[in-house]
């Protein structure tokens, strides 16, 4: 047992770190650092960076643009990514879709897709959640009647982020009316261009243009762009979720937000002196720091038996780092945002989701509250925390 | 110990009561909101109408009816500047303009006048005698120049009340004076925008901008008291007006337990999710609790215990609004995070409150500072 | 509205005051303000003190020696007997089994017990809980079978407070099989001298003697011994339960703790000053006395609406008054804690449980631990919290 | 990276484990807590033989074979002196002894020595540095007199390792020496008694108690540092008692919740019993991860980065055993009041830890203390 970071692993991280620092556009880390959204472009020239070094779809098999990285090197790369304010790869791209292709696809699948997935040629989203199917996700009625070599998929999806700005969806959808709920699903991938897509957009609470509302109305999709057989796109779907959620925990992300806290509270004035001095404020982010340490060590035992294959994704603890991370993520967004206090009042939501508009107040208070507003959702979206608090019991109850 | 109303002010909430039910369902709401001043002026000239404009007056209403109009108004998450104008500033001029301010005094009750209180700096954060802005006497005139920010409907208010220092440091309790000036005075640039939580605001710059002997108010660099008091008035005001919105949103809350259906049977049927709504009508129910202690505390003439009071209400009210209102959106699941939905409003309302008049940890911290047995005054 | 005391109330509380001064006796009053507990003995001797100045059952009936006060003056005695470190009046005797014979007893049983019972001529104690029956108390099987004008009693009790000091028991029986489990109860008195009585103690995690086991054997029981009518004992027990949980909050003396707390912490070093100094502890006391306040004023509502009679002991208000009572009873308890310290370590169950004993270390901090453990119990017993949310969530879903 | 464990490793684990099932059921334990010594004298001798007395010594062990032994103590609730004689008194003997007091040390291994830490004082509380016993140099003995308090297994130990004052003002961390006296000297009087989770301790009385040279250990007046290695030492393996005895408290509640009934159902039925359950399993791995972060830390040589490590782990130890031990007996209800039964007593140690070596609030204060944008030591 050697819990210290191998020399390796030290000079690994080193040269992550120093490629994020050479490469990273300054206005889209710019963004990133003050916590506003980058746009569609940002984020597609940002993947085509990563994707130009080889670093885009780091976790995919190597024979597809992975690289062959343990889980451990994994993490050191997301951590040093959210610490030197980069975007994240396109998640829906490189975690969701890519890996369902590279299991379930066929050869010309993955030989047409992958490639275009990895650079954002073809920019997904997420066709999951349905109005009448959030928590149990299997409930979902988006019918797809199969007609030939076509399907016809008929429904409406929601809570679908990207969809303003992609140009494909990978969708669940029901093809067997008759069979247990979760048996008649597949697993399709349509093209928004297609006769029948509607977006329409839902904004939350934080003012921002986020997620959306997706009908279908008699899209015709071809058969070959289902991944796998049909009826089984559920367990397709599932299976991939264990390893989502390892890293849905963005610890990385909420110590860097907790490092801003504190670098910012000491601009901050309070009782004759600044917020960083106050020792109120020192013991929460002592406090906060604690937990994101303890998260990060749960997380790098998860990790551990998953790269000696001891583990398997259907371990509690990777329900745990859900739990836990979103919470934190929550907290370290609750304690900027205690930081900013009446200068996070303006509502700027222009200037929040990027837009070239003056900002009202110090920009680095202007987006601790869309910021924070917005990870409310860290907690129901992705499967709520109830929702793994029952899948955990469901585990250690065996009731 | 009597909690029950009297009659005046069982009449003041009907007629609160009644404006609400008719006129500010949240499409009607939606649609103030959506007009030039954020607002609506309808709605301004009704609340006159009834009498709640002359609010600020001490012979017809205390604390108690400030708490009835507003737990009213944060149930309906209204819009009007009635704290800014009425509470703050006519109490304000009422106090301490003496019998020279009348005219102003029958303007606010009458709905024709709008003031809105500028004291909140840059970089004052929640410390109420941190004053920068300065005013100098010269020729019996006085000039300011400063920076105000958060001003609470001060894009629209006509007149302005401002606080700027005489003499002193910049944390000075003592030296600091309160003047009237106009909007549209030289030297006056203001910002105005919207809160998070839909009301307005404004930031200002001031520069050099002269305030005649008339409109000073009450003994300059000796208004720190006043400017205490409205503090404390504004709190108390606020702890009704989230107890009024927490209601809402707790009965939302519960009403969408009972209607949402997911894996077969209404969501209100889990345990967990039942019993997080218990929790959170405990955290209404002791936050009502301290809204009426504070209407209690508010005349209190003593400050140091005024004060106290109103910060141990301002901690309770914050942990509770913190709460019941993110207890709500996660109860709610996704469609409580859509602005479609009343919910998410009621949230923003709840986080905008915590960052005025000092959020729950620098009140936390005031109670600390305090010594003693216990640090409350009895009730 | 007028949320301040009235001039006659507070020189009502001037006057209970100054009572509680002149009567308690010492050695009772030390043993409380250390957290001992009072022995058989003291209890006996501070109720009929309490009892000749007609004090003792303030709450019942005129008639049968009550106060006639409103509820805002119970609330004022309740809360200076705590800060004056005076023990209750004996709960069983006094606020539960007193009130059910006022109200379903017959005259002669009125004349009988009562006076004993204000008096703890007769100490009782409460046989409802049994083994298979906590927090689903309905489902008590203990059995009584009618055997001319006797029943035949037989079954086990569980966490009877006072048994091995009780002269008497009310107690819930069963009285018929075939109803539904709460019309099949009846309400008894047993007078613990019977034969087939057996009393076995349980000790708790404190060390302490509090409750026990209670056999019952073929105990004879008179049938006039029977309050009210048969079968209909559940109602009456229930009948009561509203009253009684508007004083288990016992807030004053959660505020006597906080009092202690505070007090004792300028005793105690802390990085280089006194724990009293540490803003971490007064910021944590500062909470507790916000809390506190926020619970009395919900507290006093309660009452107000129940003088006015516009309130009723279903309001589920009064289950809030226990859920936060008894938690802000716990906080309180450990913030003791965390002021003793080390010293809390030593056991010694004997000198808590008043025994003339020499004890190890500060005297001020050898209960800290006791009373923190025993009151592990005040979110249990009494309807346990869990029951509390669900009725509050009954009667607020109406699910 | 590597969380496994080497093969000596897993002997150590599986020794322990085969001790623990075969020796220490409740049972067996609440006969071992009823004898004269509080603790199993057959058990001594048997960790003995597995070679876990010897375990002070680096060669032998270091932090993580620690854990691994803590880690099944705390899970049985061992009574044995092993964290005083072993851990501290044996290390501490080694680091500053070295050479001179080898016979020592092969007594401590071979189970014929018992020796106990004597450091904690009855106004010392949490803070390491603050010794009032005072140690004067005369005819080249010292003589100590003062205090000692809530020493671990005091009782029991033939030889006592004292901190005593050769220098300096009470909470100086300079002029403090480490002194071994035997415990049957002239001048100690001790008082013995058990502590709330079954635990023996003694406070100590020292008049004029004679030293000879050769037992002084180090030079006197530099031994801070080595005190406070040895608190480390201590939290570190607290840190895995805690996570041992949790890991068996949260087993016994499932296992309870699946048995008991109400309402005609398991208890494990109810799904915010279920919830609770699940977030006494989250405090556990937390506190699983920082009882490996302190077997990590725990040889760090800086020892700033130690001890902010050390107060890192306490602040989440404290956490967690808070919240798992609080919701074990309310959800075992009335059977978890009682000794009778297991809960009970896996609630006591869990409370009892914290009050030894600083509680949770005094590390997160000693955490809030240090300046920098990451308080920890990067892993």
């Amino acid at each position: 047992m050697d819990l210290r970071y191998s020399p390796e692993e030290q000079e690994f991280r080193g040269e992550v770190r120093e490629f994020f620092r050479s490469v990273l556009p300054r206005e889209i880390r710019d963004k990133v650092a003050l916590g506003r959204l980058p746009s569609r472009d940002d984020i597609v020239r940002w993947q085509r960076i990563l994707n130009a070094r080889g670093w885009a779809v780091t976790q995919w098999a190597p024979e597809w643009g992975g690289t062959g990285w343990d889980t451990v090197r994994q993490y050191i790369f997301r951590e040093e990514m959210y610490l030197a304010d980069a975007p994240e790869p396109l998640s829906t791209n490189v975690t969701l879709v890519g890996p369902v292709v590279i299991a379930f696809g066929n050869e010309q699948q993955k030989r047409h897709f992958l490639p275009r997935i990895a650079n954002v040629d073809m920019f997904f989203c997420q066709g999951f959640s349905e109005p009448e199917a959030g928590s149990d996700l299997a409930a979902l009625r988006t019918r797809a009647v199969r007609d030939g070599d076509q399907y016809i998929v008929t429904g409406q999806k929601l809570w679908t982020s990207y969809a303003h700005q992609a140009d494909w969806m990978f969708c669940l959808v029901r093809t067997d009316e008759s069979a247990r709920k979760q048996d008649g699903i597949s697993y399709l991938l349509i093209d928004m261009a297609s006769k029948g897509v509607t977006v329409k957009p839902v904004m939350t609470l934080d003012g921002g243009h986020h997620v959306n509302e997706v009908f279908l109305n008699d899209v015709q999709v071809p058969v070959t762009n289902r991944i796998g057989e049909e009826n089984r796109g559920w367990h397709y779907a599932k299976f991939l979720l264990g390893n989502e959620r390892i890293l849905t925990g963005r610890i990385g992300l909420s110590k860097s937000r907790l490092r801003r806290a504190r670098d910012l509270a000491a601009r901050v004035p309070a009782g004759g002196s600044t917020l960083a001095a106050s020792h109120a404020f020192r013991e929460k982010a002592a406090a906060l720091e604690v937990e994101l340490k303890a998260l990060e060590i749960t997380t790098l035992r998860v990790l551990d038996e998953v790269r000696r294959q001891t583990g398997t994704a259907q371990d509690p603890k990777i329900s745990i780092l859900k739990i836990k991370g979103s919470e934190l993520a929550q907290a370290t967004a609750e304690l900027l945002l205690e930081v900013a206090g009446p200068h996070a009042l303006p509502r700027q939501e222009d200037w929040a989701s990027g837009a070239d508009v003056a900002c009202i107040g110090p920009e680095w208070a202007a987006t601790a509250a869309p910021n924070y507003l917005y990870l409310r959702a860290a907690t129901i979206f992705g499967g709520s925390s109830e929702i793994q608090r029952n899948i955990v019991a469901k585990n250690i109850l065996g009731i | 110990m009597d909690f029950s109303l009297n009659k005046e002010q069982t009449m003041i909430k009907d007629a609160v009561e009644r404006l609400m039910h008719r006129h500010y369902t949240f499409a009607q709401r939606d649609t103030y909101a959506r007009g030039a001043a954020g607002w609506s002026e309808a709605m301004w000239q009704r609340y006159s109408e009834v009498g709640l404009l002359g609010l600020f007056d001490s012979d017809v209403g205390g604390p108690v009816e400030a708490m009835i109009v507003m737990e009213a108004f944060g149930h309906s998450l209204v819009l009007e500047p009635f704290l800014a104008a009425v509470l703050l500033c006519g109490r304000a001029v009422q106090r301490a303009g003496g019998g020279s301010h009348a005219e102003l005094l029958q303007d606010i009750a009458a709905g024709r006048l709008l003031m809105a209180f500028a004291h909140t700096e840059p970089s004052s954060r929640y410390e109420l005698s941190r004053v920068a802005t300065r005013a100098t006497c010269k020729d019996r005139r006085w000039i300011l120049s400063g920076a105000k920010s958060a001003i609470m409907h001060g894009d629209c208010a006509r007149r302005l009340l401002v606080s700027a220092r005489v003499a002193g440091e910049p944390a000075d309790p003592s030296g600091i004076g309160l003047f009237l000036i106009d909007a549209g005075s030289a030297g006056v640039r203001r910002t105005g925008y919207t809160t998070q939580d839909g009301l307005r605001a404004a930031d200002l710059v001031l520069d050099r901008v002269e305030v005649v002997a008339a409109d000073v108010l009450g003994p300059p660099g000796a208004m720190f008291p006043l400017i205490q008091e409205l503090a404390d008035v504004a709190i108390a005001a606020t702890a009704a007006e989230a107890v009024g919105a927490m209601q809402a949103l707790h009965d939302m809350t519960v009403a969408y337990l009972k209607t949402r259906r997911q894996f077969g049977v209404a969501i209100g049927t889990f345990q967990a999710l039942q019993h997080r709504c218990v929790d959170m009508l405990v955290e209404l129910e002791q936050a009502r609790s301290m809204a009426l202690y504070a209407a209690m505390m508010a005349s209190e003439p003593d400050a140091r215990s005024r004060s106290a009071a109103m910060s141990a209400v301002k901690v309770q009210i914050t942990k509770s609004s913190r709460y019941v209102a993110q207890q709500a959106i996660q109860l709610h699941g996704g469609i409580g995070m859509t602005t479609e939905y009343a919910a998410s409003h009621y949230f923003l309302r709840l986080m905008a409150m915590q960052a005025r008049f000092g959020d729950g940890a620098h009140h936390l911290n005031a109670l600390a500072s305090i010594d003693g047995r216990e640090v409350l005054p009895a009730a």
